[in-house]
């Protein structure tokens, strides 16, 4: 079997930022018509060399070949003249407009004079939407879709051109099951089409479902590449993270169980969720799991005072409190870490270390000024608990990689010994080898007696750590399952509304 | 510039030279002109500078603690007019010291309705502060009738409240110790309490701020607290050096504060700036006017001076953060 | 019958002197039973003055007095007012002389005039102080591209020459109307010239802002002229550090006004050029003066 | 950018109440247009209302190109001293020897230097802003003092009178029944509307000021397209300019001194974000006939000088208010 030119190569990338050689010598090749996965952990280079395909970002040295030709890719606008189209992996979308105008953002259908051509327009991204099972239509302000949908519109931008080069960054980071196939359907017929394709992802399956080949990338330098059908998981990790882990191990080793530390009865917020009551005991690990929309998020969000209920009872330790801002949720012992890491969870103009601290800064001083020492020791110890890789404490959060963010927006609230843990999303674009250790962690600190919530939309993640699971739908509480009893059908059935038993 | 930055290679000095883009340009700047322009670096000539920088320099500290948190305050150059019309006008009245307290109560308040109305209310501070700033011009002269107010020339020499802008300490102007003792006092409280790491926070993301429990509403609030009570000291900088106000004279300073600030590299949009480099804004503002006056130039060469001045200072400063002489946008 | 006369005023509030104005203009107007005032305030805006005078020409008020915020600026809609057959009053400072043909009357002060009595008391100073051959002075001038501004540095430069030749005048530089400019200005010209002699300013609160500055620089010695006799001008020369200036009434200026517009109404003649005196005031003879109200 | 609904249904009644409810200055605009006409006799009048018109020509000209460059995230702070130089300019070439045999001919060359004139120095703005980085605010700034620098180097502090009464009268005359200036500023106020709402450009600039990082990832030529817009703001001060000294037959160094703030003012409560990405011609219509009607309004109710400052600023705070408490989300709302 001759093996098809490489449509995309690049030979010796190397790329320095302050402090860090993000890049060291990186060979790639994609081929027409292949699914190419890039792994490795987070801040690797991955999207790093993305976007220097992008034109994003100018290599150091290296040199890029596109169809053999070597070629140089000075802006976006070069790129995508080459036919490379990037779908980021932060949402790089223009929240106030239309869902149509951005995905045709930069490449609006003409009429003459400059005027838009809206028919053209609302067709060709009608037919796009339609591929992807979208429930919204072209017209919609993309600002007021979840995010999970503003994902879809981002990956939608791969259809309205024929490229030859594709490629997806953590697509799947905040998309549910259903989405998820649906993307994986735009793959393959983008690989019908022979386009080539990068996809950029921590989730194992995913990778091995799809992909051809797989490289891997380890602090910056070329590790190797591999046929996916001649490799397994662990081969993958080792070369990533140069150890083995032990993966999807089912958590069943329960910590003691504590005195009730939350429960909620019969919580509401207008349309957003209705009638919700559950507890949690101080050692356990509650996990919400639900479709996208289910409101576990606005559930989370009104534990925290971000919203008011409009009925229900909240009792911390058996008290009932009223929690009117995040403030208060603190000062009662409540910690969130919530789903959007670039808009609720980090101020990234700031470094490293005060964004860790910033909820406990009141309590971090010497005399009238923040203690340093104190603040340093903080951030010192959660960079080696959860492998922060920044280069100092000062290193802006705004250019770390996209799961060292996340992994900041953990510390900065397992800092803070919270009696209740909440995290949402906790490991959205995190590496495998630091997601074990989350859950590890998330393990630990139960047995030391938290009380935690999970809010998660995989389902691995919820069955790995969860002493019992609550399944949600549209607002509802459809079932609760204990991690013993849970099967995958069950709670599939569960959070698509298809059952009505209530289980105690 | 971008090129010379490339040759260092060295990442501390080149992370030195990022962060101090601005201190770069000063020097450059003050010796440009210190050999250019005669009497220019003279004893005389800096303190006087420094002096009447002063009253800019102190209401720009203020503004800066509020741009740092992402807003804005255009009522300064009016609440400027206000505080010394109104100490100026009760000095000789109820006497300075009861003047001066009265006055700053007052210009407190005015803060305060800034503060309510941008904290509290979530209203556009841009909007708000140019509504205050008309408003509290048209306060300033119903206050005064529209009339100049003096301090009773009789006593000008021996009010202790001539203290603020003529007196000295050891040789030094008072005004330049004022202002120099404030920026220490609000830099150091910007830069190493939790007040200040809060008000970064809340220009630097106010959502993510809200989810780490601070209080966005007051931390708001409180700034236009810290503005205002720049501008009553300004004020009182001002009425005690001139020893008689107008209802206009703090007209225009809202931009030149704000240009001293910007210059100084604190970003408009909230989260990051320092009181260190706004000291540096606007001095360079105040040299760069007085070299030019030097000079002899007529007044309208000045202007198109200062024009290309600041634009390439902050420039220079943009330039050494990013480590290129032009922008990256396409 | 009553007159309704609209006034709009250049700036009332940016100094003592046009408020003052508004104030002895209001009382006037109310102490006549036949006048009824319209009374506007253009904020220094040319554009609003403009306006505001299409407003009133729109209320056909029966007369307009004008304070022109710009001399030139004004005049088309001088000329709308006249063609809607509205007489038109300029006060305080006059209109370009193309827009002559479409007002009845000018009350006011002569700018230029005032600038060159200013120049002369300078000069007869340094003449009585023997040093005329050698004074070297400075001009803090008013706000640049206005009138008065204008007018008076103009009257001052041009008759300086003509009575003391031999004076120089090191430089110009506009103090805005504001004390605290001007006091800074006069530092910055202190730190650059080791003599000088006398300063003229285009009104008395700039000149005694420059004052502040020279006293506080211990240079004594130098005589101040300004313009606008202020209050603070007045006590400054009677404690003999302020030497002169011209002495020029708001009440006067406004009275003048009214009376001219109310003349014009009810068919009176009037001189086109209607002037009030304004005359020199200095530590000789400022007890002829009472203080200013300003 | 197309007009987003979220909700089809809808009545007349139902559409209008949405609509005002994203125009809250309209909303304003009518109640200050009855409380006035109410309160004074000569405000609802023919005449008068031509007369708002043409007064809020000026702001309003530039308000259309500062709606463009503030949605871009942008500012123009230079407008006021662009207003003065190409009223200079106009005013000045005409007179020149040079076209003196030329008739009213001789009005063109000065317009024509005048425009180029805003549209140079709106270029210099977008090009300096594009190639440093340097924030629009500071470059705008700068220039807004050194600009007004160059206003007195031409014309040495004098101002200009205009020779040609045609010029005047250009400013006085009419066209089917409307003042010729305020034709010219509903014209482009109309055109400026498509181009915003229809164009390739338009929607561009939404995405700029909106997420810029996204438009240069999405191709767009951010630098040229933001200079584009700065120099359609220069021709729009320059044409305020000219119109203002039509009706001045004169011009002056002085001219436009704080209308940059005005028109900030105007553009912004017209529902344009500082921040960029949102805004409309429409909303910035509203902004500047609100402040206009304000000011003829108080100037007919004669109200005193000191106090129409703190009512005017009272009442600018109070339509923001008023735009808080239409736009709230209810009681879902997240409590950031
Ligand atoms: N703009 C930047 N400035 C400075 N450092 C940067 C910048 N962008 C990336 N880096 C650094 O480069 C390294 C590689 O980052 P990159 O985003 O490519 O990682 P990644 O492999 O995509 O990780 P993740 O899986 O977390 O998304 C990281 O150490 C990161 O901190
Ligand atoms: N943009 C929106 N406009 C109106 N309602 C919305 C919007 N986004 C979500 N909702 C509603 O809010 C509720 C919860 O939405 P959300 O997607 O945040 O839930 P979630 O369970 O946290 O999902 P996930 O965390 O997976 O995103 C649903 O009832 C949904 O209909
Ligand atoms: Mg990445
Ligand atoms: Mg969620």
């Amino acid at each position: 079997m001759t093996e098809p030119n490489p449509t995309l190569r690049l030979k010796g990338i190397v790329k320095t930022f302050p402090g860090v050689r993000a890049l060291d010598g990186v060979d790639f090749d994609v081929r027409p018509g292949e699914v190419h996965a890039l792994m490795g952990e987070n801040g690797a280079g991955k999207s790093t060399l993305m976007k220097i395909l992008a034109g994003v970002y100018h290599p150091d040295e290296g040199q890029i070949f596109i169809d053999d030709r070597p070629v140089v890719i000075r802006s976006p606008i070069e790129a995508k003249e080459h036919g490379i189209t990037l779908i980021h992996q932060e949402l790089s979308l223009a929240e106030e407009m239309s869902v149509a105008e951005n995905i045709f953002l930069g490449e609006l259908p003409r009429k003459k004079w400059g005027f838009v051509d809206w028919k053209t327009l609302d067709e060709r991204v009608g037919t796009i939407l339609q591929k992807l099972n979208a429930d919204w239509g072209p017209r919609t302000r993309i600002g007021s879709l979840s995010i999970a949908k503003q994902q879809m519109c981002e990956i939608a931008r791969a259809l309205t051109h024929s490229a030859k080069i594709v490629v997806f960054d953590e697509p799947t980071a905040s998309l549910t099951d259903a989405e998820k196939v649906v993307l994986f359907d735009v793959i393959e017929d983008l690989k019908a089409e022979g386009v080539g394709i990068v996809y950029i992802s921590h989730r194992m399956e995913e990778i091995f479902k799809i992909t051809d080949r797989i490289s891997v990338l380890r602090d910056g330098s070329y590790r190797g590449t591999l046929n996916t059908r001649e490799t397994d998981e662990d081969e993958i990790t080792q070369m990533m993270i140069g150890r083995s882990l032990e993966l999807h191990r089912r958590n069943i080793e329960h910590a003691e169980e504590g005195e009730e530390v939350l429960s909620v009865e019969g919580l509401s917020c207008g349309r957003l969720f209705q009638d919700v009551s559950f507890t949690v005991k101080a050692g356990e690990i509650v996990g919400f799991y639900g479709l996208v929309g289910a409101g576990r998020t606005e559930m989370a969000e009104t534990l925290f005072g971000l919203r008011r209920p409009t009925a229900g009872k909240i009792r911390l330790a058996g008290e009932e409190v009223h929690i009117g801002s995040p403030s208060e949720a603190i000062e009662k012992g409540i910690s969130l870490v919530p789903e959007n890491r670039k808009e609720q969870g980090l101020v990234l103009g700031m470094n490293c270390r005060d964004n860790i601290t910033l909820p406990q800064i009141d309590d971090l001083t010497a005399g009238p000024f923040v203690a340093n020492g104190a603040e340093v020791a903080i951030y010192d110890m959660y960079r080696d608990r959860l492998q922060i890789k920044a280069p100092t404490w000062r290193t802006l959060v705004g250019s770390l990689s996209g799961g060292n963010q996340q992994k900041i927006v953990i510390g900065k609230w397992l800092s803070m010994k919270p009696r209740l843990l909440i995290v949402d999303e906790p490991t959205r674009g995190i590496d495998v080898g630091s997601k074990s250790e989350i859950h590890k962690l998330l393990r630990e600190l139960a047995h030391q007696g938290y009380a935690i919530i999970v809010v998660s939309s995989e389902m691995p993640e919820v069955l790995h750590v969860s002493d019992r699971i609550i399944a949600m739908h549209n607002g509802r509480i459809t079932r609760t399952f204990s991690a013993d009893a849970v099967t995958e059908e069950d709670l599939i059935q569960a959070i698509s509304g298809l059952t009505s038993d209530k289980a105690a | 510039m971008a090129a010379l930055v490339g040759r260092l290679g060295n990442g501390d000095l080149k992370g030195l030279i990022a962060r101090n883009g601005i201190f770069i340009a000063f020097v450059v700047f003050m010796i440009a002109f210190g050999i250019g322009v005669d009497r220019f670096l003279t004893f005389q000539n800096l303190e006087n500078v420094v002096k009447t920088t002063a009253i800019i320099g102190v209401i720009a500290l203020g503004v800066t603690v509020v741009v740092l948190s992402g807003n804005l305050d255009l009522s300064v150059g009016s609440m400027l007019s206000f505080g010394t019309v109104m100490v100026v006008d009760l000095h000789d009245k109820i006497g300075p010291g009861a003047g001066i307290l009265v006055m700053m109560i007052a210009v407190l308040a005015l803060g305060a309705v800034n503060g309510l109305l941008i904290g509290f209310l979530r209203l556009n501070s841009l909007i708000v502060t140019l509504g205050m700033l008309s408003a509290i011009q048209g306060l300033t002269l119903i206050y005064s009738g529209g009339k100049n107010v003096d301090i009773d020339p009789s006593t000008q020499d021996t009010t202790w409240f001539r203290v603020f802008g003529r007196g000295e300490i050891a040789g030094v102007d008072m005004p330049i110790i004022i202002f120099f003792a404030l920026a220490v006092v609000i830099g150091m409280i910007v830069a190493y309490t939790p007040y200040g790491r809060r008000v970064y926070a809340v220009g630097g993301n106010p959502t993510a701020a809200v989810f780490s429990g601070i209080r966005r509403n007051r931390v708001v609030f409180s700034t236009y607290l810290v503005s205002a009570f720049c501008v009553g000291i300004a004020s009182i900088i001002l009425g005690s050096r001139v020893m008689g106000s107008q209802n206009t004279v703090g007209q225009g300073y809202e931009l030149l504060v704000l240009a001293g600030v910007i210059l100084g590299g604190t970003s408009l949009l909230g989260g990051s700036g320092s009181i260190l480099k706004t000291v540096i804004g606007v001095l360079i503002l105040g040299f760069i006017q007085n070299g030019l006056l030097l000079l002899g130039y007529p007044f309208f060469a000045q202007w198109i001076v200062t024009w290309v001045v600041i634009i390439l200072a902050v420039w220079l400063d943009v330039a050494a953060k990013r480590g290129r002489l032009l922008s990256p946008i396409a | 019958e009553t007159y309704r006369i609209g006034i709009t005023q250049n700036n009332v509030g940016v100094d003592s002197y046009q408020t003052t104005y508004e104030q002895a203009f209001i009382e006037s107007a109310e102490a006549d039973p036949d006048v009824e005032a319209v009374v506007l305030d253009a904020g220094g805006d040319v554009a609003r003055q403009i306006a505001q005078i299409q407003d009133l020409v729109q209320q056909q008020v029966d007369a307009i007095i004008i304070w022109p915020t710009q001399g030139k600026a004004v005049v088309p809609a001088v000329r709308a007012a006249h063609n809607a057959g509205i007489p038109v009053v300029i006060t305080n400072s006059n209109i370009a002389e193309e827009g002559f043909e479409f007002i009845k009357s000018f009350s006011g002060p002569d700018n230029i005039t005032q600038g060159s009595r200013a120049a002369e008391i300078m000069c007869d100073k340094f003449k009585e102080m023997g040093i005329e051959n050698e004074a070297q002075i400075v001009q803090i001038s008013g706000q640049p591209g206005y009138t008065t501004a204008i007018e008076r540095a103009k009257g001052f430069e041009d008759r300086l020459p003509e009575v003391c030749p031999e004076v120089t005048l090191l430089e110009t530089q506009p103090g805005d109307w504001n004390r605290e400019k001007s006091q800074r200005v006069m530092e910055t010209f202190l730190t650059k010239y080791d003599d000088i002699d006398g300063v003229y300013a285009g009104d008395d609160n700039m000149g005694v802002g420059a004052l502040n500055a020279a006293k506080a620089a211990g240079r004594e010695g130098i005589i101040f002229v300004g313009a606008t006799n202020f209050a603070v001008g007045y006590e400054a020369m009677g404690r003999g550090e302020y030497w002169g200036s011209i002495y020029q009434s708001p009440v006067d200026d406004a009275k003048n006004a009214l009376a001219t517009a109310k003349a014009i109404l009810t068919g009176e003649e009037v001189p086109f050029l209607n002037y009030f005196d304004t005359p020199k005031i200095t530590q000789d003879n400022m007890d002829e003066f009472t203080k200013p109200v300003f | 950018m197309a007009d987003i609904t979220a909700t089809q249904d809808g009545s007349g009644a139902n559409r209008f109440l949405h609509w005002i409810i994203h125009h809250p200055i309209w909303a304003f605009v009518v109640i200050v247009f009855i409380f006035f006409s109410v309160m004074n006799e000569h405000f609802f009048a023919l005449g008068n209302f031509k007369n708002i018109l043409i007064q809020a020509s000026t702001l309003g000209l530039i308000a259309l190109g500062m709606t463009l460059v503030m949605i871009n995230g942008n500012i123009d702070l230079s407008v006021g001293a662009v207003v003065a130089l190409a009223a200079s300019l106009t005013v000045d070439i005409m007179g020149w020897p040079m076209f003196e045999g030329w008739g009213n001919w001789q009005i063109l060359p000065g317009v024509l230097a005048g425009l180029a004139a805003g549209v140079l120095l709106g270029a210099l703005n977008g090009f300096i802003v594009w190639k440093t980085g340097v924030d629009a605010f500071i470059v705008t700034l700068g220039a807004m003092l050194g600009v007004r620098g160059l206003v007195f180097v031409y014309t040495e502090e004098q101002s200009f009178f205009a020779m040609n009464f045609a010029y005047s009268d250009f400013g006085a005359s009419s066209l089917v029944g409307l003042p010729t200036l305020a034709l010219i500023f509903l014209v482009f106020t109309a055109l400026v509307h498509i181009l915003l709402s229809r164009t390739v450009h338009g929607s561009n600039t939404y995405a700029v000021g909106d997420n810029r990082e996204a438009a240069v990832n999405a191709g767009i030529r951010v630098g040229p397209h933001m200079m584009i817009n700065f120099m359609i703001v220069g021709f729009f001060a320059a044409l305020a300019g000219i119109t203002l000294s039509t009706q001045m037959g004169a011009s002056t160094p002085n001219l436009g001194t704080n209308f940059e703030l005005w028109v900030i003012t105007a553009v912004v409560l017209g529902g344009t974000k500082l921040t960029g990405g949102a805004g409309s011609i429409i909303g910035t219509f509203g902004g500047v006939l609100a402040i206009q009607i304000l000011r003829n309004g108080m100037n007919l109710m004669q109200v005193p000088a000191f106090w129409v400052l703190v009512i005017l600023g009272s009442i600018l705070i109070g339509v923001l208010f008023l735009d808080k408490q239409l736009n709230r989300k209810g009681a879902e709302e997240l409590r950031l």
